[in-house]
């Protein structure tokens, strides 16, 4: 974790309405691992006053890139960076993916996106082994706002039917695996809270380990604040921090 | 230029420190940030038991500042004694245990609890906590309350006690002179203003718990008048706390009274703020040919030549 | 859709006023904006003599919002029947006169002075004005005053009375209470809060009063607890006051409890404020199919499921 | 007095650390008067919250400018405007130099500026009459913050004495007018409030009429807050309001 003055690379519209911004850290981009987020003050005035949150995107050389839409103040301002601009970064942040995905005891990687549920995953795909299975399902609204970065191939689903299946991208999972066999598969995931909610029952009702990426509302990243509890099923504490013990969990360790 | 400030005996070694709750026990940031750079470090509030805190959400932005409802979440002195003291004690700044508590006992065994720790350089007392015996009042805004915990607490340490008030009141001074006589070495001013949000699609509150504490630079004003309002009501020092995030902002308080501040929010922002500030200060002070921060303190010329009638509004 | 809103027999075009002192006496900005797309103004607060108000500096900026003493400058009342009531009288939006005053008298003969002029739709009380006789503390922290200057007033007017309650209180649902027993119409929640800042520099205080009031976005979350402390205390009607910049600050404060709002501070950003975020509550009500602005009063759902103990900090 | 979003036309620097922001307004430029002021919101964030107001430093045509220095976050914000954004302009407002200019009582405008006490002047000669003589006494530290804009002649004042007279613009206008007669003077001055102090002063004791444009806090311009007072000699109001009956004074009737 450090805290870095980077300079920014590039703001670019990836998809419809959604951006990529990439900086220059060598720090950061030698230590992250896919799952990890940045925690990122906008400006230097106060307000906005925190720091915001995002995923780390991708990782080449120096530059570590985030995507984003825009969702207020902070968003807003980001998407008005100019290359050579700088920001004030801290990452990189939480846990990651690594414990679930650096493991013999799987196969198949089933990685589910809804949204912006995307950007945690081009990096978790280069760093993932050469020897695993890759199956890749992206939610979206429409065809024009799949984030296809980096990724060969997708089973998309799309709200309004503009590409792959007409529908949510949980039941396009459940429907793709009804037909499908897969060698030793886990769940790899990130999106809106109900589709995690609903892939961890899905999961455990098929005896699949899942992993996934929660948000929440936070105000440091970093442990300091206990702004960001997640309740825990079992274990001897309530809470968990998505901040520094997530923002990766288990699913069944923290969805009923 | 001496940066350094004496209370009670305990000598701080500059007037910066990091507010309870807004830096963990210390240890969290000790990769990414110098903590020996600073006056000293108050921890999050510590109670008997361990205490799970509240359900999320917890906070909530709002205009430059932020609301939080924690719900005092913390590992409990036992713990705090088992695994944070160790690492504290190698940490050079002078570290404050904030003790929060639900009965007055349990004030008093906290405190009884970590007193003969070294390491522990001395205490402040968080009384914006519900009171569980009287029905979840705040001990905070009742003087006679407050007054029986520092009397309790004060039986029972020879370290620094400090005081931390709550600013929701109607006068605060009268609460730091109720703890002056009682024996209080120092009061802290502010903890943070009741405030509420609600989310207008969801019609929910943005806390779990409805309200929260709010805090930020929203409040800074609101802060330094309680300051200069209790500067001119007691003796005792004044840690001065509410919405700092910069040298100027410290310099600020130290004019309106504070001996001393601390750094609360802006910590989440920038973890090195508490660093960072102390070093403005003593560039300031150098710059201005201070030789002692001190003089600052309460240095402000309010010219209170208007009459009363023109004071207000 | 209806927008309106009826107080003790006088109706509100629509659920947003704008605040006392921040509007002038409603015709400075005639030219620029239309006040008739507001649901009512209320005046600049109004003594017996003209006041010439404090010396400057009177404002001073702090994060999202501001400090001001204004001193209550005002034309005096006689002054305001002669220049302002005609002009005012060609408007169609309510008229409340805000009345703040040094003595209880001093309330009574400036409420007698324009209860009988029909433009003037109701009074709202400003109480957080020193009390001369009693060495200037503010009326609007002392119960008993406030309950007597409500008893006195309400005997001299069948108008619509507002008291307008000033948040530097540990409770104030105790005041909502107090003056709804005496049979005032509805309360305006919240005043200023008591602020100050320091030029590092000079050393001098921002405002020439030393303290002054804050307003703005930064007290929103203040305000909104306040509010909702208050509907949960009451059954008078709420106006709610506190760093409104916007139709959906505005709905936040109806969930809280408000039955209408008065925008303050903004409307030295944008005098048009008040009738683009009457707008905008139009609009909001429409597309989510409400057909009276009234259902989102006090619509909050506050799940105080929460054991008290959790519910603070 | 208008409210309106108008487009930025160019920010240049114009001397050193001095910026020149031009923007696109009909109604204003129609409107404004030499000494009148435009308050500027300068983003559509709650921070900074206040408008900012600027002098009318020239009309061309529907482009309105104003010179500025940056001294905190409200100026920071201006400097960074492009051309195309917009911002929201309310304007013209305050009384302006008219009173004291357009009369016949004086031949000759000695026009007095400290720093960006500038601003107003390159307008209010445009508009002067063409009967008077005009002489400009321009104080400012070095010779590369003295702002040239659209004025012939100037009699320089420089603090490091860079240029012209070394030391401040009234004792440059002191010494000049000791050696000097100009037939029935009247003096127009803006700048520090000291400067604006000693010539009227100055003036009282030669019996010149001069007019000063003062500064001070403004929350609103328009005259709903009260938060702008000047302290009046004489008169029956104690105070005037600087945004509304001001922000030209004739200086015998605010300074002792
Ligand atoms: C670990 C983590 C990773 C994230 N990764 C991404 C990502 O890769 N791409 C992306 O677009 N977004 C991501 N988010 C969400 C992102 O942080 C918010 O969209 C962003 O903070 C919105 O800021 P704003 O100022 O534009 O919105 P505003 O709504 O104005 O923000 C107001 C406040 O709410 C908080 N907030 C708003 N939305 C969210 C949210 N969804 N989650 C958490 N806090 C929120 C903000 O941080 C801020 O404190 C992530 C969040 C977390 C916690
Ligand atoms: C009628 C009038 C005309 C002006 N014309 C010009 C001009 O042509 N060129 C120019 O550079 N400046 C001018 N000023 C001053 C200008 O308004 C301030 O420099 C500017 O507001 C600073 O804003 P900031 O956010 O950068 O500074 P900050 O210091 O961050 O501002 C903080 C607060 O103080 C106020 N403030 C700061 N400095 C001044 C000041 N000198 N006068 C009044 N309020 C101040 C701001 O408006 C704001 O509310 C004028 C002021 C007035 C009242
Ligand atoms: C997230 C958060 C947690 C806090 N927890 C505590 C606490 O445990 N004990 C306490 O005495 N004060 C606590 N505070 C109050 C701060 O110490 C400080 O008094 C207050 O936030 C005002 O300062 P600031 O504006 O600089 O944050 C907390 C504040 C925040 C924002
Ligand atoms: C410059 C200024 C002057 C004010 N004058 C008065 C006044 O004369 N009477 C009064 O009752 N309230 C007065 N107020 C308080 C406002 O009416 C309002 O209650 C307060 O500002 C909070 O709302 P806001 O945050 O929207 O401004 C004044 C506020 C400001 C900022
Ligand atoms: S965001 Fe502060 S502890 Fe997690
Ligand atoms: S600035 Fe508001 S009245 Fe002059």
């Amino acid at each position: 974790m450090i805290q870095t003055h980077a300079s920014v690379h590039s703001v670019e519209e990836i998809a419809s309405d959604i951006f990529r911004l990439a900086f220059r850290s060598r720090e950061i981009s030698a230590a992250a691992l896919p799952g990890q987020f940045v925690n990122i003050k906008v400006n230097d005035s106060l307000f906005p006053l925190l720091r915001r949150p995002f995923s780390i995107f991708f990782v080449e050389g120096e530059i570590v890139s985030i995507i984003f839409n825009i969702i207020g103040e902070g968003t807003r301002i980001l998407v008005g960076k100019k290359p050579g601009d700088v920001i004030d970064v801290i990452g990189p942040l939480g846990n990651g993916f690594s414990a679930g995905m650096d493991s013999d005891n799987y196969k198949t990687a089933l990685i589910v996106a809804g949204g912006l549920g995307i950007a945690p995953f081009p990096f978790f795909l280069s760093k993932l082994g050469k020897d695993k299975n890759v199956l890749f399902f992206v939610g979206a609204r429409t065809s024009k706002q799949i984030v296809r970065h980096g990724i060969d191939h997708i089973h998309a689903a799309t709200d309004d039917g503009s590409e792959g299946f007409a529908g949510n991208v949980v039941d396009l999972l459940t429907e793709h695996l009804s037909d499908h066999h897969y060698e030793r598969p886990r769940i790899f995931c990130c999106g809106p809270t109900r589709m995690l909610r609903r892939l961890s029952e899905f999961a455990q009702q098929k005896r699949i380990e899942c992993y996934a990426s929660l948000e929440c509302a936070m105000a440091c990243g970093v442990g300091l604040c206990q702004g960001c509890p997640v309740e825990t099923i079992s274990g001897k504490k309530k809470y968990a921090l998505v901040c520094k013990e997530g923002p990766v969990f288990e699913t069944s360790t923290v969805f009923v | 230029m001496n940066e350094s400030f004496t209370l009670a005996g305990l000598t701080f070694r500059n007037r910066v420190l990091v507010a309870s709750g807004t830096f963990g026990y210390g240890d969290e940031v000790l990769g990414l940030v110098d903590v020996n750079a600073l006056g000293g470090i108050v921890t999050k509030s510590l109670s008997m038991k361990p205490r799970d805190g509240n359900p999320a959400p917890r906070i909530t932005e709002t205009a430059s500042g932020m609301l939080n409802s924690i719900g005092l979440a913390n590992i409990g002195v036992q713990k705090f004694i088992e695994e944070k003291i160790p690492k504290l004690s190698l940490i050079s700044c002078a570290v404050i245990a904030n003790i929060a508590a639900s009965s007055i006992e349990e004030y008093c065994a906290v405190l009884e609890a970590l007193d003969s720790f070294e390491v522990i350089a001395g205490f402040e007392i968080n009384v914006s906590c519900p009171n569980v015996k009287e029905g979840g009042l705040s001990f905070g805004t009742d003087k006679t309350k407050v007054v029986l915990i520092t009397k309790e607490l004060r039986r029972r340490t020879k370290k620094p006690l400090i005081i931390k008030l709550t600013p929701n009141v109607t006068h605060i001074s009268e609460f730091a002179r109720a703890v002056e006589s009682e024996g209080a070495d120092a009061v802290s001013v502010i903890n943070t203003l009741i405030g509420m949000a609600i989310d207008i699609r969801t019609h929910k509150t943005k806390l779990s718990t409805v309200t929260g504490g709010l805090s930020g630079p929203a409040i800074k004003p609101v802060a330094i008048a309680k300051v200069y309002e209790v500067y001119r009501a007691v003796k005792i020092p004044i840690l001065g706390i509410g919405g700092i995030t910069s040298w100027e902002d410290a310099i600020e308080f130290l004019l309106a009274g504070a001996s001393a501040i601390q750094v609360g929010t802006y910590n989440f922002v920038d973890p090195s703020a508490g660093a960072k500030i102390a070093a403005g200060i003593k560039l300031f002070c150098e710059q201005q040919s201070i030789s002692d921060v001190g003089e600052l303190v309460g240095a402000v010329q309010a010219e209170r030549k208007l009459s009363v009638i023109e004071s207000w509004l």
